[in-house]
C-alpha cells in the first residue's frame, strides 16, 4: 500500500538481501583475479615442470607446498591455471552477455513496440532461432568462425541474443499498453522518445537479472565449447581446458576436473544468486 | 430477536516484519438473526479484514491481538470462544465475493462447483444434488439453470456469475453471510437487480447479513442498520433511518456532503476536510498508545 | 478444438522449418574446412577429389546444391553421410531411439518431481519447509546440465563409484535390438538383465539433463501455484471450509499447470539441445553425441539432417504442449 | 490557418465530431492471407463541445466511452467520420502532424498510478510538458513552474520529489491534472478520473476540475459511468450503448424526462444516500432482447398517432396518455370524430385534422408539430373485393394511396423532425396479411407487403439517426373494419398495449396477439399452407 512514505534507496536494500551480497562477493573476488592474476598467482600458469606432474593439493601426502592446489600432467600448477582461467571466463561474461543483451534489447523494444511487420519479422527470426539446439549451434558457429576467444563470444551473442529479445519484446508490450505511455503521446513525445525515455527505464530492473544470468551462461557456454575443443587454443588456461583435460585423468586424479568444474558452478551459482537478490528487491517497484 | 453474531472487543494487527500493525481496534458488533447491517467505510478503513475475521481466513500475518468472535449456529445459543471453528459450522456462515469475474474457478463447470458446496452440506445422492443445484439457480432467476451446470464460468456475463455466486452462498442455508461489496464491480442496472435478488432471498430465509461497502447509497436503500468505519473503528453505529437522517458523528456528516447526488446537482460538494481526517488518525494513534500503557 | 487447429499449428510451423534449414545450409557451406579433403587421406588424387566433389554434388553453386537438396528432403532422402558413408536417414532412425528413451526418462523424473516439491512448498507456504524447498530449487536451478553431468561423475562414479559413468548398458550383455528401443524391447522380449543394465546407465545422464529442468518447472508451478492461491475462489473455497490440501489439489493445481506448462515446454527444447552434451560426457550413443563428431568431421549431410531432426522435435514438442494447454484451460478451447 | 481566430468568434466548438466510427482490429480472429478483421467499437456518434463548456458521456462499461476518448484527443484514429478541433479536420493527421497542437488535446486517465512513469518523480513528470513545447527550456525553470502547478492543485510542492508509488490515489490524481493544465490545453478528456478515488479524495479531485475549467476556460469531456458525478459537473451529456449514441442533451433535460428507456433505467439504477427500502420493490426484470439503444420512454415523450378516430388508433392514444405521455398529437381525416379525445384528457392530448392522403397537409403538420419524438402511423384502410369488384381499380389505387403512399409520406414528413430530436421512434401499423396473398385480399395484401418492405427500408436508412422503427403485424382485431371476421379476435386495447410494451422494449418486429405469432411460426414452417388456412377462414 502507498502509504505517502519514501522509500529507503535502493543500495541499500541491495546489500541487505543475502543472496546479492553473495553474488556480488563472488563477482568481486572474479573481478580481483582476472585483474590481479600476474600478481596473484604464484606460477606462470604455462611453465611445465614435467617432473613434478600429478602433485596432489599441498595438504595430502605426497603434496608440495609450492603447488598449493597440485599440478597436472604436465606439471603446471593449478591455482596459477585456475586464477587465469577467472580472467577468460569474466572476458566472456561481460563482453558476450554485454553484446547479446545490447542486440537483444534493442531488436526486442522495436519489435514490442512497433508490432505489425517489424514484430512479424523479428519474432519470426527468433522462433527458428530457438529451434536449433543452442549448444549445437554454437558448435556449428564456431566450427564456421574458427577456434578463439572471439568466435566464442561472437558465437554467444547470435545464439543468446533471443534470450533477451524475447523477455523483453514482452515486457515491452506489457509496459505500452500502460497510460503512462498513452499520456506520453498526450503531450506530444515523438515515439522513439516515448520507447527510450519512458519505456526504456521500466526495461532496466528486467534487464539486470536477465544480464546477471546470461552472463553465467555465457561462462558455461565457454566452458562447453572449450570442452569440446573448439574454443581458445588447448594450452591456454581456462577453465573448459582444465575440465577437457581433467576429464582424462579422472579416474586416476578427480581433483583435475573437480577444482574446475567446483569454480565454474560457484560462479554459475553466485551470477544466479546476484540476479535473484536484485528482482527480489525490485520486484515491488515493477509490480504495482 | 436471537443474536446470531457477536465481535466483542475485538482487535486485529498485521505482522510486517517485526512489527505489528494494528488494523482494527476495539470493534463492537452485535448481529440478531434477520438483519441487514451495512459496514461502510472508504478503502483502509477495516471494513474488509473486519469481514475477513468473521469468516476465520485471515490472511497468515493477521494475528488477533484482543477479542472475539462468538457465533450461534442457527437455533442454538450464542458460541463464545476461540475463532476457528470446524468445518460443519462453517456451512452456518458465508460469503459473497466482490469480483464475480475471479471468484469461479475457471477450468470447471458451473455445475459441478456448485455439487461439490452443496455435497458438504447434504448427503444427497448426485443425481439429487444436482437437481438441487438446478433450483438454486432456477431461484436465482437464471434462465435457463440446466444450460448454465454444464457452462464453464467464462461463457457467464459478470451480473451472471454474481447471481451464480449467490446461489451458492445460501445453498448451504446460512444462518450469517458476509457480503463484500458484492455489486462494486458491476453496472449500475446490474446492481440494482443483484441487490434485489439478495433482499429477497434474505426476506424469504431470514438470513443476517453483514453487507460490506463504501457505497453510502447501497446501504441506504438496502440495509436496516449501518456501521461506519475508520482507521479501524466504529466511529458511528444506528438504524439506516436515523443515521441517515441525523447523522451525529461530523465525520459521517461530511462524507454525507462530499458524494454527489443527481436529484441535488445544484448543492456544492464539500470535500472531506483533511483535517478531520487527520484528526480521525491522531485519535487511532492515542487509541493505540493507551492500549499499550 | 479442431483438426483445423492442428492443421494451421503445422502449417504455422512450416516456415520455421524452412528457416532452420536454410540457415544450417548456407551456415555450413560458409564452414572453412574441406570436407572431401578430409575423408580422402592424403595420397589422393585430384581427380581422385574432383570426382569425389561431383558424387556429393559439392562442385555445383550454392543455390543449384540447395535446391536439388530441397528437392531430396521431399522425397524423405537426406544424403549420405561423408564420414561414416551411410545413409542419413538410417543413421538418425538408428540413434533416434536411444536419445528419446533417454529424454522420456528424464522428462518424467523432472515432471514427478517438481510436481512433489512445487505442491509440497505451497502446501507448507511461509514455514521453514518452504524456505528450504526454495533454497534448494534456487541452488538446483542455477546449475546447467552440463555441469550436473560433470558433478555426478565425480561423485557418483568417481568418489563413490556406484554408477556406471560410460555407454548405454554393460558391454558383456549382448542384445540384439530390431528397434534399438532397448528399454521397452527388453521389457517385452522378457530380458530383464538388459533392462536393469539399461536402466543403470540411464540414471546418471538422466539425472543431469532432469535436474535443471525439475528445478525451473518446480519454481514456475511453485509461483503460479501461490498466485492462485491468492485468488477470490480460492479464498470462496476457504470460506466453504475445505482442507488446505483439497483446494491445492482440486481447485488451483489445473489452473496453475497452464502458465506452468507452457514454459517447461521451451524448457523442454532446451533438454533436447542438453542431450548433445550430456551424452557426449556419457559416451550415450544418441543423436546429441552424433551430432559433436558431425561438425568436427564437418560431415554436411549428416549434420544438416541432424539439425532437421532437431528442429522438428522442437516444433512437435510445442505442438504437443499447445494441446495440453488447451485440454487444461476451457478458455482457449473456443471453437 | 489561425486557431486563435476561430476561438475569438466565440461560437465555435473547441471539439466537434460527425459521424464518428471506431473500429479496432481483431487479432484472434485473423485468417490466414486475410487482412485483420476490425470490429466496430463506435458508430456515428456526433458531438459538440464548446469553451468552458462541460460534456459528460455515459453508459455502462463496454459501451465505449473510453474508446471515445482516446479517440477524441487522438490517441486512437476513427476510421470513419470526421473529427474537428478549434475548426481544424483532425481524423486523418499523422502522429508527426498532430504534435504541434498535441499540447491544446489533453487527457486525464482513470488510474492515476498507471498514468504516471514509475521511475519518474512527480516534479520530473509534471515539468516534461513544459520542457517538450519548449517554451521553457531550462529545466530549473521548469521545475519552479512544475512547484508553482503543484500548489495550483492542492498539493504540497514538497511531495514532487517523490515518486508516483509514494503518494495516494487522490494526490497522485491531482498531479495527473496539474500535468495536463501545464501546458494551456483548451480540451481536456477526463476519463472516470474519480472511480478510483475514495469518496472523500473524489469531491477534492471533481471540485478542483470544475474550478479550473472555469479559471482556465477550458472545453471538459468527462467520462464516467457515475450519473450523480455526471449530473453535478456537466452542462451536456451524452448516453452511450454498445458504441452507439443513444440520446444527447442538456444533462437537466437528460434527468428530467429521459427520451431512451436506457437513459431511464440507468438514472433510476443510481441508489441516492436517502433510505428507502421501496427502491429496491420497484425492480423490473427487463427483458432485453430487443434494440436496447433505441427502446424508448413513453414517461414523458412526445407522441403523434394518426387514425385515432376509432379502434386502435383511439386506444393506443389512451394508453400514451395513461403511460404518462408529456404530449399525444390524435389525428383524424375528420375532427369531430375526435373531439372527445381532446377534452377526455385535456392538456396532454391535442387534435388536429390530417388526411395522409394529401402531401400538403401532412408537410404542413410536421412543420407544426416539431417536438414529436413518437410517431405511429396507424391510419389506414381495409376492402375486400375480388378482382370484378364493383371499385374496379379505384379501390386498389385507395388502399395503395392509404396504406402504402400515406405511411411513406408521413415518415418522409417526420424523419427530419425526429432527427432534430435526436431520434425517435416510427411505428407502422400493418397486419398479418404483409406475408401473406389471399384470395379475394389481393391488393389489400400487396399494399400491406409494400408497407412492409418500406418500413424495413425506412429502418435501414434511419438506423445512423438513431430512430427506432417498429413494424406491427396483429391478427385479426376486434374493431369495426374486422365486423365480418368470425372470432378469435383480439380486443383493440391489447393491440394498444402491445405496441407501447414493444416500444419500451425496442422490439423491430411485433406479432401482437397469440393469432398473430402462430400465424408467424406457421409462416416459418409451410407457408402456402397457411395461406389455405386462411383463407379458410376468411368470411365468404
Amino acid at each position: 500500500m502507498p502509504d505517502g512514505r519514501p522509500d529507503l534507496p535502493l543500495t541499500y536494500r541491495i546489500l541487505h538481501e543475502p543472496r546479492a551480497v553473495f553474488g556480488l562477493i563472488v563477482l568481486a573476488l572474479m573481478l580481483l583475479a582476472a585483474v590481479f592474476a600476474p600478481w596473484l598467482s604464484p606460477h606462470d600458469p604455462l611453465e611445465q615442470d614435467l617432473l613434478s606432474s600429478f602433485l596432489p593439493p599441498s595438504w595430502q601426502a605426497n603434496g608440495d607446498p609450492v603447488f598449493l592446489l597440485g599440478t597436472d600432467n604436465l606439471g603446471r600448477d593449478i591455482v596459477s591455471r585456475l586464477i587465469y582461467g577467472a580472467r577468460t571466463a569474466l572476458i566472456v561474461a561481460l563482453v558476450a552477455a554485454a553484446l547479446a543483451a545490447l542486440l537483444g534489447t534493442v531488436l526486442g523494444m522495436l519489435a514490442g513496440f512497433y508490432g505489425g511487420k517489424t514484430d512479424m519479422l523479428i519474432s519470426r527470426a527468433v522462433d527458428i532461432w530457438m529451434s536449433f539446439p543452442a549448444v549445437l549451434l554454437s558448435i556449428v558457429l564456431v566450427a564456421v568462425i574458427g577456434a578463439g576467444l572471439h568466435a566464442v563470444i561472437i558465437a554467444i551473442v547470435i545464439i543468446d541474443w533471443t534470450r533477451f529479445c524475447r523477455v523483453i519484446r514482452a515486457e515491452t508490450m506489457v509496459q505500452k499498453e500502460r497510460d503512462y505511455v498513452s499520456s506520453a503521446v498526450t503531450i506530444g513525445l515523438p515515439r522513439v522518445r516515448i520507447l527510450f525515455q519512458e519505456i526504456f527505464p521500466n526495461l532496466i530492473p528486467l534487464l539486470i537479472v536477465l544480464l546477471t544470468l546470461e552472463m553465467g551462461i555465457a561462462i558455461v557456454v565457454e566452458t562447453i565449447l572449450s570442452f569440446v575443443g573448439l574454443s581458445v587454443a588447448s594450452d591456454t588456461p581456462t577453465w573448459g581446458n582444465l575440465i577437457q583435460e581433467g576429464r582424462q585423468y579422472i579416474h586416476q586424479v578427480p581433483w583435475l576436473l573437480g577444482l574446475p568444474v567446483a569454480c565454474v558452478v560457484l560462479t554459475v551459482l553466485g551470477l544466479n544468486a546476484l540476479g535473484d537478490g536484485i528482482k527480489e528487491v525490485i520486484d515491488p517497484e515493477t509490480r504495482q | 430477536m436471537t443474536k446470531i453474531l457477536a465481535v466483542r472487543d475485538l482487535h486485529l494487527a498485521m505482522r510486517t516484519g517485526e512489527k505489528l500493525v494494528p488494523v482494527l481496534r476495539g470493534i463492537n458488533l452485535n448481529l440478531p438473526q434477520g438483519e441487514v447491517h451495512g459496514l461502510v467505510g472508504e478503502s483502509g478503513a477495516g471494513k474488509t479484514m473486519l469481514g475477513r475475521v468473521i469468516l476465520d481466513i485471515l490472511p497468515p500475518n493477521a494475528v488477533v491481538t484482543a477479542g472475539h468472535v462468538d457465533y450461534a449456529t442457527t437455533g442454538s445459543p450464542i458460541k463464545s470462544g476461540g475463532r476457528i471453528f470446524s468445518n460443519r459450522e462453517r456451512s452456518g456462515i458465508s460469503l459473497i465475493p466482490q469480483d464475480p469475474m475471479t471468484s469461479l474457478n475457471p477450468v470447471k463447470k458451473i455445475g459441478k462447483q456448485m455439487v461439490e458446496i452443496l455435497n458438504r452440506a447434504h448427503t444427497d445422492p448426485p443425481r439429487a444434488l444436482q437437481e438441487r443445484a438446478e433450483a438454486l439457480l432456477a431461484e436465482v432467476r437464471i434462465k435457463k439453470p440446466k444450460e448454465v451446470l454444464k457452462q464453464y464460468p467464462h461463457h457467464l456475463s459478470g451480473g451472471m456469475r454474481q447471481r451464480v455466486l449467490i446461489a451458492m452462498a445460501f445453498s448451504s442455508e446460512p444462518g450469517i453471510i458476509i457480503a463484500d461489496e458484492p455489486t462494486t464491480a458491476l453496472d449500475v442496472s446490474v446492481q440494482r437487480r443483484v441487490l434485489r435478488l439478495i433482499r429477497d432471498l434474505q426476506k424469504e430465509r431470514n438470513t443476517t447479513i453483514l453487507f460490506v461497502t463504501h457505497d453510502l447509497g447501497v446501504v441506504a436503500k438496502l440495509c436496516d442498520k449501518v456501521s461506519l468505519m475508520h482507521s479501524g473503528m466504529i466511529l458511528e453505529q444506528g438504524l439506516v433511518s436515523e443515521v441517515f437522517h441525523s447523522p451525529s458523528h461530523p465525520y459521517t456528516r461530511s462524507l454525507l456532503k462530499a458524494i454527489p447526488r443527481y436529484d441535488q446537482p445544484h448543492e456544492k460538494l464539500t470535500p472531506v476536510a483533511e483535517g478531520l481526517q487527520s484528526q480521525l488518525l491522531d485519535e487511532a494513534r492515542k487509541y493505540d498508545q493507551q492500549r499499550q500503557v | 478444438m479442431s483438426h483445423w487447429y492442428l492443421i494451421n499449428r503445422l502449417l504455422l510451423a512450416l516456415p520455421t522449418l524452412l528457416g532452420a534449414v536454410t540457415i544450417t545450409f548456407v551456415l555450413l557451406r560458409v564452414v572453412p574446412g574441406d570436407p572431401i579433403a578430409m575423408m580422402t587421406g592424403p595420397g589422393a588424387t585430384e581427380a581422385d577429389i574432383a570426382q569425389l566433389r561431383a558424387h556429393y554434388g559439392l562442385d555445383q553453386s550454392i543455390v543449384d546444391q540447395f535446391i536439388i537438396y530441397l528437392g531430396q528432403l521431399f522425397t524423405g532422402d537426406f544424403g549420405t553421410s561423408i564420414s561414416l558413408r551411410q545413409d542419413v536417414g538410417e543413421l538418425i532412425a538408428g540413434r533416434l531411439p536411444v536419445t528419446v528413451e533417454l529424454v522420456v526418462i528424464a522428462m518424467c523424473i523432472a515432471v514427478g518431481f517438481a510436481l512433489i516439491l512445487a505442491l509440497k512448498g505451497v502446501y507448507w507456504r511461509d514455514r521453514w519447509p518452504e524456505r528450504l524447498i526454495d533454497s534448494f530449487i534456487g541452488v538446483i536451478v542455477a546449475i546447467p546440465d552440463f555441469l550436473w553431468a560433470l558433478s555426478l561423475i565425480l561423485i557418483l562414479g568417481v568418489a563413490i563409484p556406484v554408477m556406471p559413468i560410460f555407454g548405454r548398458m554393460d558391454l558383456t550383455i549382448s542384445f540384439d535390438s530390431w528397434t534399438n528401443f532397448y528399454l521397452i524391447e527388453s521389457l517385452l522380449r522378457g530380458r530383464f538383465e538388459v533392462t536393469r543394465s539399461v536402466l543403470y546407465h540411464m540414471v546418471l545422464p538422466a539425472l543431469s539433463l532432469a535436474l535443471p529442468l525439475m528445478a525451473i518447472t518446480a519454481r514456475v508451478l511453485k509461483s503460479c501455484l501461490n498466485a492462485e492461491m491468492n485468488r477470490e475462489y480460492i479464498t470462496l473455497a476457504r470460506t466453504r471450509g475445505f482442507g488446505r490440501l483439497r483446494i491445492i489439489y482440486r481447485e488451483a493445481l489445473r489452473n496453475a499447470l497452464v502458465p506452468a506448462t507452457a514454459l517447461s515446454g521451451v524448457q523442454f527444447t532446451f533438454l533436447i539441445g542438453g542431450t548433445v552434451l550430456v551424452e557426449r560426457i556419457f559416451g550415450y550413443p544418441g543423436i546429441g553425441n552424433m551430432a559433436i563428431d558431425a561438425v568436427i568431421n564437418r560431415d554436411l549431410p549428416l549434420i544438416q539432417g541432424l539439425v532437421l531432426t532437431f528442429a522438428v522435435l522442437f516444433i512437435l514438442v510445442n505442438l504437443f504442449i499447445d494441446i495440453c494447454i488447451t485440454l487444461i484451460d476451457p478458455r482457449l478451447r473456443y471453437a | 490557418m489561425k486557431p486563435a481566430n476561430m476561438i475569438s468568434n466565440g461560437k465555435s466548438e473547441v471539439i466537434l465530431a460527425k459521424r464518428l466510427g471506431v473500429a479496432l482490429p481483431n487479432f484472434a480472429a485473423k485468417q490466414w492471407f486475410q487482412p485483420t478483421p476490425m470490429v466496430p467499437i463506435l458508430r456515428d456518434i456526433d458531438l459538440r463541445a464548446h469553451k468552458g463548456q462541460c460534456l459528460g458521456i455515459v453508459g455502462e462499461s463496454g459501451s465505449g466511452k473510453t474508446t471515445l476518448g482516446r479517440a477524441l484527443v487522438r490517441l486512437l484514429k476513427p476510421t470513419s467520420g470526421e473529427l474537428l478541433f478549434e475548426g481544424r479536420d483532425i481524423t486523418c493527421l499523422d502522429e508527426a502532424a498532430l504534435r504541434p497542437i498535441r499540447n491544446r488535446l489533453q487527457m486525464i486517465f482513470q488510474e492515476p498510478r498507471a498514468a504516471l512513469n514509475p521511475r519518474r518523480r512527480i516534479d520530473d513528470a509534471v515539468s516534461q510538458p513544459l520542457l517538450t513545447y519548449a517554451k521553457t527550456t531550462n529545466n530549473n525553470e521548469a521545475r519552479e513552474q512544475a512547484c508553482e502547478l503543484l500548489r495550483q492543485v492542492g498539493l504540497d510542492p514538497a511531495l514532487g520529489k517523490r515518486y508516483p508509488r509514494e503518494l495516494s490515489g487522490g494526490q497522485l490524481q491531482r498531479a495527473c491534472i496539474a500535468r495536463a493544465i501545464s501546458i494551456r490545453p483548451s480540451l481536456i478528456v477526463a476519463d472516470e478520473i474519480v472511480s478510483g478515488l475514495d469518496m472523500s479524495s473524489q469531491a477534492q479531485v471533481l471540485n478542483l476540475l470544475d474550478e479550473l475549467r472555469q479559471q482556465l476556460g477550458l472545453c471538459v469531456i468527462f467520462i464516467s459511468h457515475d450519473l450523480s458525478v455526471v449530473r453535478s459537473i456537466c452542462d451536456e451529456v451524452i448516453v452511450l450503448l454498445d458504441g452507439r449514441q443513444v440520446e444527447s442533451g442538456p444533462v437537466s433535460r437528460m434527468f428530467s424526462h429521459p427520451q431512451r428507456r436506457y437513459t431511464r433505467s440507468l438514472i433510476q439504477a443510481v441508489p441516492l444516500p436517502e433510505p428507502d427500502s421501496d427502491w429496491l420493490e420497484d425492480v423490473i426484470d427487463e427483458n432485453e432482447t430487443g434494440n436496447r439503444a433505441k427502446a424508448m420512454n413513453i414517461e414523458g415523450t412526445t407522441a403523434l398517432v394518426t387514425g385515432t378516430s376509432r379502434g386502435i388508433g383511439r386506444e393506443l392514444v389512451h394508453a400514451l396518455v395513461k403511460r404518462g405521455a408529456k404530449k399525444v398529437y390524435a389525428t383524424a381525416r375528420n375532427l369531430t370524430d375526435i373531439e372527445d379525445l381532446e377534452k377526455s384528457c385535456s392538456g396532454v392530448v391535442e387534435t388536429l385534422p390530417l388526411d395522409i392522403t394529401d402531401d400538403t397537409a401532412t408537410l404542413e403538420t410536421a412543420e407544426q408539430c416539431q417536438d414529436v419524438e413518437l410517431l405511429i402511423n396507424n391510419a389506414g384502410v381495409n376492402r375486400m373485393s375480388g378482382l370484378l369488384a364493383a371499385e374496379g381499380i379505384d379501390g386498389a389505387r385507395l388502399e395503395m394511396e392509404t396504406n402504402y403512399f400515406g405511411t411513406l409520406r408521413m415518415c418522409r414528413a417526420f424523419a427530419p423532425v425526429l432527427k432534430n430530436n435526436g431520434g425517435g421512434c416510427i411505428v407502422n401499423m400493418l397486419s398479418i396479411l404483409s406475408h401473406v396473398a389471399l384470395p379475394l385480399m389481393g391488393s389489400l395484401c400487396a399494399s400491406k407487403a409494400a408497407t412492409l418492405r418500406l418500413t424495413e427500408g425506412v429502418r435501414a436508412e434511419l438506423d445512423a439517426s438513431n430512430t427506432l422503427v417498429i413494424a406491427v403485424m396483429p391478427g385479426a382485431v376486434d374493431t369495426d373494419m374486422s365486423r365480418d371476421f368470425p372470432p378469435p379476435k383480439m380486443p383493440a386495447a391489447e393491440v394498444a398495449k402491445a405496441v407501447l410494451n414493444g416500444i419500451v422494449e425496442g422490439q423491430e418486429e411485433l406479432f401482437p396477439g397469440e393469432m398473430a405469432s402462430g400465424l408467424r411460426e406457421g409462416l416459418k414452417a409451410d407457408p402456402k399452407g397457411v395461406e389455405k388456412e386462411l383463407a379458410g377462414y376468411l368470411p365468404g
